[in-house]
């Protein structure tokens, strides 16, 4: 049961992120390949926290402003540089904050990792195995779910998606675009906090390349082919991807050529969603 | 100091020169489709692979070279033949031409790794450490042909973009596609011929530098970043811009081990790249009046 | 009271399943986590390779009291949250006492699992510094970074020089290889005059070369993990490069005109028995028994052992008693290693050779004391 | 002091001169029409004076109030408006949501509420729809209430750009082409649409290039010609010129 539960929560993790980077990409169609940068953010602020002795709640709270803060600063550039020039940004802002995850060892430990993240407490239960975290990640999809859901159906939610059609038409109405596209980088960024300090709080040990390059573009796979501006995509597109590799296990490979084989299926995936599936499994197309 | 100051200058020029074709033949492709082509790195990547696999045959170093550049140039059509092509037909954005691309680098990489080797390796050449010495430097031979073939494609390019009747035409189609598809230029050929001259091209830098120092797969997005950071920086759409902010981005990001710890000499070259965005936001920004050669 | 109460109740029913678990525990089921996918799979088939050996051998010869031993796979892709999810696979579905590691990251992020879990693990081949306290159920079977650096240091600064400079990868290895190398070298009476960081996956070292070359150090301790060959290359173009030394990884460095003369620490890992070694080759096509493939079949043989120990003794084995039975055993002698353990770190014998033509010579031994 | 003052702009790009020196005003609850033959700055002058291109030099007086260099949402606030001549619709968005997303209350657009005070969100979203059926009602389009923006025909569209300029509740509309590209039917309807925004008391400057067209609605006409005013005066004066005809019609054809 452990095994099936520490799927479940690590999808539910990723799940997280994928809302928040689909709230940035697939709502407002700001295309950054830095989510795992912020999510990495998260999850060292938790860790630096939890290893001083704030409690889960707190420390989780401050990991969700710090990674917030930290996405509306990098996502400032961007606010003003149309598409591809924000991507080359959020490329730069991704290896940057490898280089500092990797080079700030003070608080990051660097290369090397944090190793014994203490375990997650709440009213003085122990959060310890996959079984009993579950709860924890569970809860907290369901509320960062639930704000999702909500943000989308208010009038912000709406503004949000005119920025997305058409930026100069909303400015144009007299809607602040500018802090529009602040708040929204705040809200996905607090969203992206949450999910690494999850997974710091879950995994007790983080090092560097747990949030490197490659991790940013299997969130954006995630939320390519889950679809865009949906949850259930976003829910969808992580337990699928994940899945993957457990599903490759059965394949008669040769040992040297599964990884390269699983990375060619998300490579084809996201080649396939954008050509025939545009709107993935359960969204709408980007 | 200064020996180690030219030295460190020399290193710079040849990586640079690696990297300016790389640019230049981005942006080439670049300011005539208009598409943000990410897989561009697969393509250097592979057709090292190409050549390293070809010379495992005992095929010479010319021949390999030669079938890199024929795999690369049928590579980029099948990219746009069957991906660019079909995306733009059903209208997708920009950011969704940007994830097929993405999706196409990975592809790429990992067929190399599982074609070939995921391992790093080395090609076979006995002249591949020779040195050649020229007054104080000294350069091998790899890096030696990286100074005269990459600065030399660059220049077939420009001349090829001037002054030949199909280099002027894709110019053409690059600075006014409607009007081009109304004067029969058909602009969807013009792309697939764009796009298989800058990957016939790529291929070059991509086995020179394999041969130079070793190859994996999956590490060609950064020197694809560093020629990309030199496109925006040196003026979309300009070739020299591209080829030779290359040269000097790479050069400065040798030399800056002389002042900072080596490890952020790739964030130098991204505070160079947020100086630019700062300085000349609009140079950069508003492509409409500048995509065109 | 209330919540204590239930957590009791919980205790004791979970007990209760460990203790249902292990009612059977004449099997023995030995867990490998392994890098099977990924840049690190070349090594982790090597590693896989030894550890199916050393089972096969001993099942041949009869198994445990009569049981055949059996062992589950499992592929962590060099990456710390798959080796959790690959964690609970195998203690869930394979209920295993004991478990073998691989990489600094997975072993360290599993490692509070296993005393979670008490799940004994056996680390035979990470060496990352922070290994030698991550948990009371985790053993290290091998010498990490620091203690070679610490042989290391101190000949170099009684035989080579006293100012080093270092080149080191910008990862888990090279860092607390640079880190430990800086501290010993420093404490037997040398200085440090220049250290460059190169990026995991680089391949063009010219410049950092360049760097050091110019600093003029008496020999610089390089700490890099791959791309060796292509260093090997560009020294040879440096005109007066000084010597290298370096550690385990540094082997792709011998036998290049280049590095004629450079000093590199070895763990002293012996072989089997020739005829062993002919029927591994023969079983795996290869060519010779690599390191790793004979590190974890000693660490393999070790975990039988400590199994035959316990049912010697009448014992369950279980995770805790087979933890116990590593301090109470305490030397494991074999043709490859001998261990002493005292401490969650085998003490044991790290070689200094040097490049000398195409051979590569033993020119002292040191211990590192624990 | 007039209602709108625009003095002295010049604007260049790269070396063409968009607008010379251009100089006029307009007063309040009129319907004043721009003219004048292609590329003779009539969108550009709709750019300056909503604040899509900063002017070289000259001002923009609203009211007594400077905006020359003002934000673009500060001059909607002011009370200036304006279409685009390629609509420029959120063509995936409901008619409903096309129009409560321009309604000059900032209420709800905030993150923060519409996470945490979901309930209080809900009731503004009710009355800022109750508010957007209102003004899709003015504009005859509550049958299309719930379709599509990219589902109606274009002269159903023009008119949702006319619904939506109405939401920012701002007194000067500046409508750029409302009517070029539509049949008759759908004309006459924009027509007497334009006259029944002024009988609500809105001031429009509308840029227009069919003549007869601008008999129908213009109080007063403005003739631009290379970048700069030509001529100012009343719709008959102005379109009966012989020499502005001249210049209108030698130009553009």
């Amino acid at each position: 049961m452990n095994f099936l539960f520490s799927f479940i929560v690590l999808a539910e993790i990723f799940a997280i992120v994928a809302i928040s980077t689909n709230l940035l990409m697939g709502v407002v169609g700001i295309f950054s390949v830095a989510q795992a940068a912020i999510m990495g953010c998260g999850a060292y602020a938790y860790a630096v926290l939890a290893a001083a002795g704030v409690p889960f709640v707190p420390a989780m709270g401050g990991a969700m402003m710090i990674a917030a803060s930290v996405n509306m600063l990098t996502a400032l550039p961007s606010l003003r540089l149309a598409g591809d020039y924000f991507v080359i940004t959020s490329f730069g802002t991704q290896l940057v904050a490898t280089a500092v995850f990797i080079n700030w060892v003070v608080f990051t430990g660097g290369a090397a990792g944090l190793p014994g993240i203490p375990v997650a407490e709440i009213f003085g239960i122990s959060f310890v195995t996959a079984g009993e975290f579950l709860w924890i990640s569970s809860v907290a999809l369901g509320l960062v779910a639930l704000s999702f859901w909500s943000l989308l159906r208010s009038p912000y939610g709406k503004l949000l998606h005119a920025i997305r059609l058409d930026e100069i038409a909303v400015a144009a109405s007299g809607r602040k675009v500018l802090r529009a596209k602040i708040g929204v980088s705040l809200v996905s960024g607090a969203y992206a906090g949450c999910g690494g300090a999850l997974y710091a709080a879950y995994i007790s040990f983080i090092d560097p390349v747990s949030f490197d390059i490659h991790v940013s573009v299997l969130v954006i796979t995630m939320v390519v082919i889950g679809g865009a501006r949906t949850l259930a995509g976003s829910i969808l597109g992580p337990f699928l991807l994940l899945a993957i590799p457990q599903v490759l296990t059965l394949l008669e490979l040769s040992s040297t050529q599964v990884g390269p084989v699983r990375q060619l299926i998300y490579g084809l995936i996201l080649i396939v969603c954008v050509v025939w599936r545009p709107q993935g499994l359960a969204g709408r197309s980007l | 100091m200064t020996m180690l100051f030219l030295h460190l200058v020399v290193d710079g020029i040849v990586t640079g020169c690696a990297i300016g074709l790389v640019a230049a033949t981005f942006a080439y492709f670049y300011s005539t489709s208009g598409t943000f082509h990410v897989a561009h790195a697969g393509v250097y990547t592979f057709c090292g692979y190409v050549a390293w696999y070809c010379t495992t045959w005992g095929i010479p170093f010319v021949p390999s070279l030669l079938i890199a550049m024929g795999v690369g140039a049928l590579l980029g059509v099948i990219i746009q033949g069957l991906l660019y092509a079909r995306l733009a037909q059903i209208k997708a954005s920009p950011l969704v031409m940007l994830i097929g691309s993405i999706g196409v680098l990975t592809v790429l990489q990992n067929l190399a790794a599982i074609f070939f080797t995921p391992n790093i390796i080395q090609f076979e050449f006995p002249w591949r450490i020779a040195n050649v010495e020229l007054g104080p430097i000294f350069l091998s031979v790899p890096q030696l042909l990286i100074l005269i073939l990459c600065p030399l494609l660059y220049v077939a390019l420009l001349l090829f973009s001037s002054y030949t009747a199909l280099g002027r035409q894709i110019r053409a189609v690059a600075s006014n596609p409607e009007l081009a598809q109304i004067t029969h230029l058909r602009p969807r050929r013009m792309f697939i011929y764009a796009i298989a001259i800058s990957s016939a091209m790529v291929a070059v830098p991509g086995v020179l530098v394999g041969i130079d120092q070793a190859m994996q797969p999956y590490t060609s997005l950064i020197i694809l970043l560093t020629a990309v950071v030199a496109v925006i920086a040196g003026g979309i759409g300009s070739l020299t811009g591209a080829f030779f902010m290359s040269i000097a981005l790479s050069t400065i990001q040798s030399v800056s081990v002389l002042l900072v710890s080596g490890r952020w000499s790739l964030a130098v070259v991204f505070v160079i790249f947020i100086v630019f965005i700062l300085v000349r936001p609009e140079g950069l920004v508003k492509r409409k009046f500048s995509r065109e050669l | 009271m209330c919540k204590s109460e239930i957590k009791n109740i919980l205790a004791i029913s979970l007990i209760g399943l460990a203790i249902c678990g292990a009612a059977h525990a004449e099997e023995l089921t030995i867990g490998a986590l392994l890098p099977l996918t990924g840049p690190a799979a070349p090594i982790g088939i090597e590693q896989q390779n030894g550890v199916q050996f050393a089972i096969d051998q001993y099942n041949e010869s009869g198994g445990l009291n009569g049981t055949p031993v059996k062992v589950a796979f499992d592929d962590s892709q060099g990456k710390p949250d798959q080796g959790v999810l690959a964690f609970n696979r195998m203690t869930d579905l394979e209920n295993v006492p004991a478990m073998l590691t691989a990489f600094s990251s997975i072993s360290l992020a599993i490692a509070p699992l296993g005393e979670r879990r008490e799940v004994l693990i056996i680390n035979p081949a990470a060496q990352s510094d922070s290994l030698a306290n991550a948990s009371k159920y985790l053993i290290n079977t091998i010498p990490l970074v620091g203690d070679e650096a610490h042989v290391l240091a101190d000949y170099a600064s009684e035989n080579i020089g006293k100012s080093a400079a270092i080149i080191y990868e910008n990862g888990s290895a090279g860092v607390s290889g640079r880190d430990s190398f800086k501290q010993f070298f420093e404490a037997a009476g040398g200085a440090v005059i220049a250290d460059e960081p190169v990026e995991f996956g680089q391949t063009n070292y010219r410049a950092t070369l360049l760097k050091i070359a110019a600093a003029k150090p008496d020999f610089v301790y390089i700490a890099i993990t791959q791309s060796q060959v292509a260093m090997a290359d560009q020294v040879g173009q440096i005109p007066g490069f000084p010597l290298g030394i370096g550690n385990t990884f540094s082997s792709p460095f011998f036998g290049h005109p280049s590095t004629e003369g450079w000093y590199q620490t070895g763990i002293q890992s012996g072989f089997p028995k020739d005829d062993l070694v002919a029927k591994f080759n023969e079983r795996f096509g290869t060519e010779e028994m690599g390191f790793f493939a004979r590190e974890y079949y000693n660490a393999t043989n070790m975990i039988i052992r400590i199994a035959q120990h316990l049912l010697d003794n009448g014992s369950e084995l279980t995770g805790k008693a087979m933890r116990d039975a590593v301090f109470e055993i305490g030397t494991f002698n074999s043709d490859i290693a001998n261990l002493s353990i005292t401490t969650n770190t085998a003490s044991r014998p790290v070689e200094i050779l040097q490049y000398q033509g195409d051979e590569r010579v033993v020119i002292a031994t040191g211990n590192v004391a624990n | 002091m007039s209602y709108l003052d625009v003095a002295g702009v010049n604007k260049r790009f790269g070396g063409i001169a968009a607008l010379t020196d251009c100089t006029f005003s307009i007063e309040p609850n009129g319907i004043s029409c721009i003219v004048g033959p292609n590329g003779a700055g009539k969108t550009s002058i709709f750019n300056v004076i909503t604040g899509f291109i900063t002017p070289d030099t000259g001002s923009v007086t609203f009211k007594g109030h400077d905006l020359t260099t003002t934000s673009r949402h500060h001059r909607i606030e002011s009370g200036i408006a304006r279409t685009f001549q390629n609509l420029r619709l959120f063509e995936e968005l409901s008619v409903l949501d096309n129009v409560l997303t321009c309604l000059a209350d900032e209420a709800g657009n905030n993150p923060l509420t519409a996470i945490f005070r979901p309930i209080h969100t809900e009731a503004i979203l009710r009355a800022k729809r109750e508010k957007a059926r209102e003004f899709i009602e003015i504009v005859g389009l509550s049958h299309k209430i719930d379709d599509l923006a990219q589902n109606l025909s274009y002269g159903q569209k023009k008119l949702l750009c006319i619904a939506r300029v109405l939401a920012t509740d701002a007194e000067l509309l500046l409508l750029d082409e409302p009517t070029s590209g539509l049949a008759a039917a759908a004309l006459d309807a924009m027509v007497d649409m334009i006259h029944k925004l002024k009988e609500r008391g809105k001031s429009l400057l509308i840029v227009e290039h069919n003549t007869q067209i601008v008999r129908r609605i213009a109080d007063e006409v403005l003739f631009f010609h290379r970048g700069t005013l030509l001529a100012q005066g009343k719709t008959e004066e102005i379109v009966s010129d012989k020499e502005l005809g001249r210049i209108y019609f030698g130009e553009d054809h």
